[in-house]
């Protein structure tokens, strides 16, 4: 039986956030919403720090029951390994974006209006992570998703509330499709809680249909290639805090259901068919998000195309969780830490840059280093981790990816990784390239800006590099909770 | 040939339902149409979990209901999110067309392509 | 076959024809109004299949407000429509 | 140009209708092959109906087995009612007087008493019948419709009380998870003596808060937006 603060710490998460969107949501007052917001936001850090270093010790799982009902009549919340971490990276990102968002928006009136959907949002992140009913989950998904299409739609400008609109049309559809998964189970089985589901799962058409639907729900939510069409709208025309929360984190949310769907609940479906066919969907992700990325007109579109081309790799993992699980699955929570830290920084920088220029046109912002050395820099670092240079975080991921590849003998894969390698540096070094060169032709800017707020996003660029240094450890780490 | 019972009866109905939500979803344009569509998808699982619930007529599951309840007021939750979204956006576009039109009259006899160059110049601003 | 079940049939053949309508008529107001129709034919379902708390919920929620919702929202639509209809007229006859 | 997207669009509608087709024709077959599960679950859920304080099982479940549900289910309502309010509060108050002739006022008068004590009874009959807290707080928002359709102004959405009464249903529920962690030690653990009791409370706040925020939906569309 774990020590008593372990065991409300799972309820901490789910009670605090949601209390601290009340309060923003009641309080007229800006500075103090920024205050409790900062001071909840380290809080959870240090939840979420002290439960994972205890699951990962212990190397096993967080249980709570809720309501004291057992798992078949009642709901139960679990902290794995898998979850531990996330909930780790959701706090520490979160942490960071609240700190860039309180010098962020220009408007009193934005700003509180961001406050308390930004606490819904990070409630539906924890409780996805927590979650180990698939109803509940479903709930779950909808506060997702209705926070994010709401503070897309903050904005305010045609284009952000369109792409909010078709978020949101996406979004239910993927959610709506979720619950007839949710719905056909069980009809089948008559249990919604996972672990009680995975003993029960059998090979029949019933299951295979209930995963097909939840896939493909899942697979518009987290957009994967053929579904990606709303992306790079939705992501480049939010403003900058909600595009890095976006990209970084309620992307995995999805992926974090449909892993747990194919490899832990449904297991007995899933046939090296399906998940080849998962990893070509991948591989077709990253080239023609690259691709895309390369040929982007706007810094912010050029990071949300990359953001649909790094979902690819995640899903290139899929055919190696047959044959080596355990590797495939270090590879794939390495990828999603490395990835969302340095797309969290890649955003919050381009959105300072954006802010700083007055607009984010490619062409437009030759010679802007001069000017804001930190973004760039920041930028610089996130981008080497993207490519996967060797100090950083996303080097160790592909390394691992590789490896893994090639010992489970599907070499072929390798090739998607190179190639999407060599595109992610030519996209991101044709932005480094612009902003380096003519320095003496550099726009001259309007305006003050200050690169003050940039302190989080530095934060996680630390980190995507302390993780690449630090690989062995984490590596080990995240292969004991497996 | 199977014994029709109720429960199937509603469950092959729901199945149908969905067909037509679905493709009613995918094939309209009408973006106020995709948001009923969306509604009518949801009935129709709905529907797959109240048939499943009343399987025995003479032992009805509650689990199934509580579930549909939930699902109902969430629903409702996000067709009213989207409806305030397509009635800013239609605001959005009734605005730009009065500006359009005002422009358009005061730049009576001006070459056609400057005022294309105007207009989005001023929802820059 | 009982007489009740030919209730059954008679129902999900209305639920599903008034559910294809929605989508065939070209009016959006008919849709609305259709779907609104639909939520109620929806209700019966959910009595006949022994679901009353969710029969006074749809009633209310699905059909009742969620029809408001959709009726305030046509008429801010269609007001815009109208409005441009007729100024696109005006601008046809100068 | 033109003619290539059009057969491109046709046969994408092509596809989606073949696809639809056969997922549908999947979906039914599995629905006749595939028997319903056994029920267990409704047995476990009568069987423990007495420890649960309300004797309707869908309350039951909706309160006390999957509370946790309902609470983030909630959050979702207030997340839209915050999404939603700066659209009401966007417009100008104009003068609009509530005309005295105006039919709605008249069945207005009739109904709002009528559908009050409506919503009240349902409130109340929920623990052991058909009924409860979304029912009666549908009722409730009905009244504030009738009442806006007919001009009456009757909810300030500026006022800080209305953003209270607003998340009033989720503090509700986030008092008893400290109230029942204080007795039980545990996450929404609700002692069969007081479950009665605190089930109502929530249940109370929650249909004010309910109704209330489906009045905002209805009201942010037909008033706001001008």
């Amino acid at each position: 039986m774990p020590p008593t603060f372990y065991v409300i710490s799972t309820p901490l998460l789910l009670v605090l956030p949601l209390f601290t969107a009340i309060l923003c949501f009641v309080v007229p007052s800006i500075s103090i919403k920024r205050y409790i917001s900062i001071f909840v936001a380290v809080i959870l850090v240090i939840i979420c720090i002290l439960q994972a270093s205890y699951v990962l010790d212990s190397a096993e799982p967080l249980h709570v029951i809720v309501g004291g009902w057992e798992p078949p009549l009642g709901i139960k919340l679990v902290v794995n390994g898998f979850g531990s971490i996330m909930l780790l990276m959701t706090s520490i990102i979160g942490l960071a974006i609240t700190f860039y968002s309180i010098h962020y928006f220009e408007s009193n009136d934005k700003e509180s209006r961001f406050w308390p959907l930004w606490w819904f949002l990070i409630t539906g992140l924890l409780g996805v992570f927590v979650s180990s009913d698939i109803f509940n989950t479903y709930i779950m998904l909808e506060l997702l998703g209705l926070a994010s299409v709401s503070l897309i739609a903050i904005q305010g400008t045609q284009k952000a509330l369109q792409a909010s609109y078709q978020y949101l049309l996406v979004g239910l559809l993927g959610s709506l499709l979720y619950l007839l998964g949710v719905a056909i189970i069980y009809r089948t089985y008559g249990v919604l809680d996972n672990e009680l589901l995975a003993e029960l799962a059998q090979n029949n058409l019933s299951t295979k249909l209930a995963l097909a639907f939840i896939t493909l729900g899942m697979m518009m939510k987290c957009a994967l290639f053929p579904l990606h069409f709303w992306l790079p709208e939705a992501h480049s025309n939010a403003s900058a805090p909600v595009s890095a929360m976006l990209s970084a984190l309620v992307i995995k949310a999805a992926f974090f259901i449909l892993f747990t769907f194919w490899f832990e609940i449904l297991t007995p479906v899933v046939t090296m068919s399906a998940v080849t066919l998962m990893g070509f969907l991948g591989a077709c992700a990253v080239i023609y998000g690259s691709y895309r990325a390369f040929t982007a007109p706007r810094l912010k579109l050029l990071v949300a195309y990359s953001t649909v081309a790094q979902i690819g790799y995640l899903f290139l993992a899929f055919p190696l969780m047959i044959d080596t699980p355990e590797l495939a699955r270090t590879a794939i929570i390495y990828f999603i830490v490395a990835h969302g830290c340095a797309k969290a920084a890649m955003f919050l920088s381009a959105g300072s840059i954006q802010k700083a220029a007055g607009h984010d046109r490619l062409a437009e912002l030759k010679g802007i280093v001069i000017h804001l050395p930190v973004s760039i820099f920041i930028f610089a670092v996130a981008s080497a981790s993207l490519i996967g240079l060797p100090p950083s975080g996303g080097f160790i991921a592909k390394w691992l990816l590789l490896k893994n590849a090639v010992q489970s003998g599907q070499w072929w894969w390798v090739v998607t990784l190179f190639i999407g390698g060599l595109l992610a540096s030519a996209y991101l070094f044709r932005v480094l390239n612009l902003t380096f060169t003519s320095v003496d032709q550099a726009p001259i800017l309007s305006g003050t800006y200050s690169e003050k707020k940039l302190l989080g996003a530095a934060v996680l660029a630390i980190i995507t590099i302390l993780i690449g240094l630090n690989a062995i450890w984490l590596t080990s780490m995240i292969g004991s909770s497996a | 040939m199977i014994m029709l019972t109720q429960s199937i009866l509603f469950s092959i109905c729901a199945a149908i339902l969905l067909a037509i939500g679905l493709m009613g979803f995918l094939l309209t344009s009408d973006f106020l149409r995709k948001l009923l569509a969306l509604n009518v998808i949801g009935m129709a699982i709905f529907m797959v979990l109240i048939a499943a619930a009343s399987a025995d007529p003479n032992a009805i599951d509650p689990i199934p209901h509580a579930m549909v309840l939930t699902g109902i007021v969430v629903a409702a939750a996000g067709t009213a999110l989207g409806l305030n979204l397509a009635s800013k956006i239609a605001r959005f576009a009734r605005s730009i067309q009065n500006e359009n039109s005002t422009q358009q009259n005061k730049t009576v006899g001006s070459e056609k392509v400057r005022s294309e160059k105007h207009t989005p110049d001023g929802k820059g601003k | 076959m009982t007489g009740n079940l030919w209730i059954d049939i008679l129902l999900c053949l209305c639920v599903l024809f008034i559910a294809a309508s929605i989508f065939l008529v070209k009016n959006t107001f008919s849709a609305i109004v259709l779907f609104i129709s639909l939520g109620l034919v929806v209700t019966f379902c959910w009595i006949r299949l022994n679901a009353i708390d969710v029969a006074i919920a749809e009633a209310a929620i699905g059909s009742g407000l969620t029809g408001a919702m959709l009726v305030a929202a046509w008429r801010k639509l269609s007001s815009d429509n109208s409005k441009n209809q007729h100024r696109k007229d005006k601008e046809k006859s100068e | 140009m033109q003619t290539y997207w059009l057969v491109n669009q046709r046969a994408i509608n092509i596809l989606i209708i073949g696809l639809v087709s056969v997922l549908t024709v999947l979906l039914i077959v599995a629905f006749i092959e595939q028997p319903v599960h056994d029920n267990a679950l409704r047995t476990l859920a009568l069987d423990n109906l007495e420890k649960t304080g309300v004797s309707n099982p869908v309350t039951a479940v909706l309160l006390n087995y999957r509370a946790y549900d309902t609470y983030m289910e909630f959050a979702v309502f207030l997340c839209v009612a915050v999404a939603v309010v700066p659209y009401v509060l966007d417009v100008q108050v104009s003068a609009q007087k509530p005309s005295s002739e105006s039919q709605v006022l008249s069945i207005a008068k009739v109904f709002v008493p009528l559908s009050i004590i409506m919503g009240g009874y349902l409130l109340w009959i929920g623990s052991s019948q058909p009924g409860g807290a979304f029912q009666a707080s549908s009722l409730l928002a009905g009244c504030l419709v009738l009442l806006s359709l007919a001009n009456v102004k009757t909810i300030d959405f500026s006022k800080v009380r209305i953003r209270l009464l607003l998340s009033s249903g989720l503090l509700a529920f986030v008092a008893v998870i400290i109230l029942s962690f204080f007795q039980t030690r545990g996450f929404i653990i609700l002692q069969p003596t007081f479950a009665g009791a605190l089930i109502l409370f929530v249940e109370f706040f929650a249909t004010f808060a309910i109704s209330v925020t489906l009045f905002l939906c209805f009201e942010s569309i037909h008033k706001g937006h001008l």
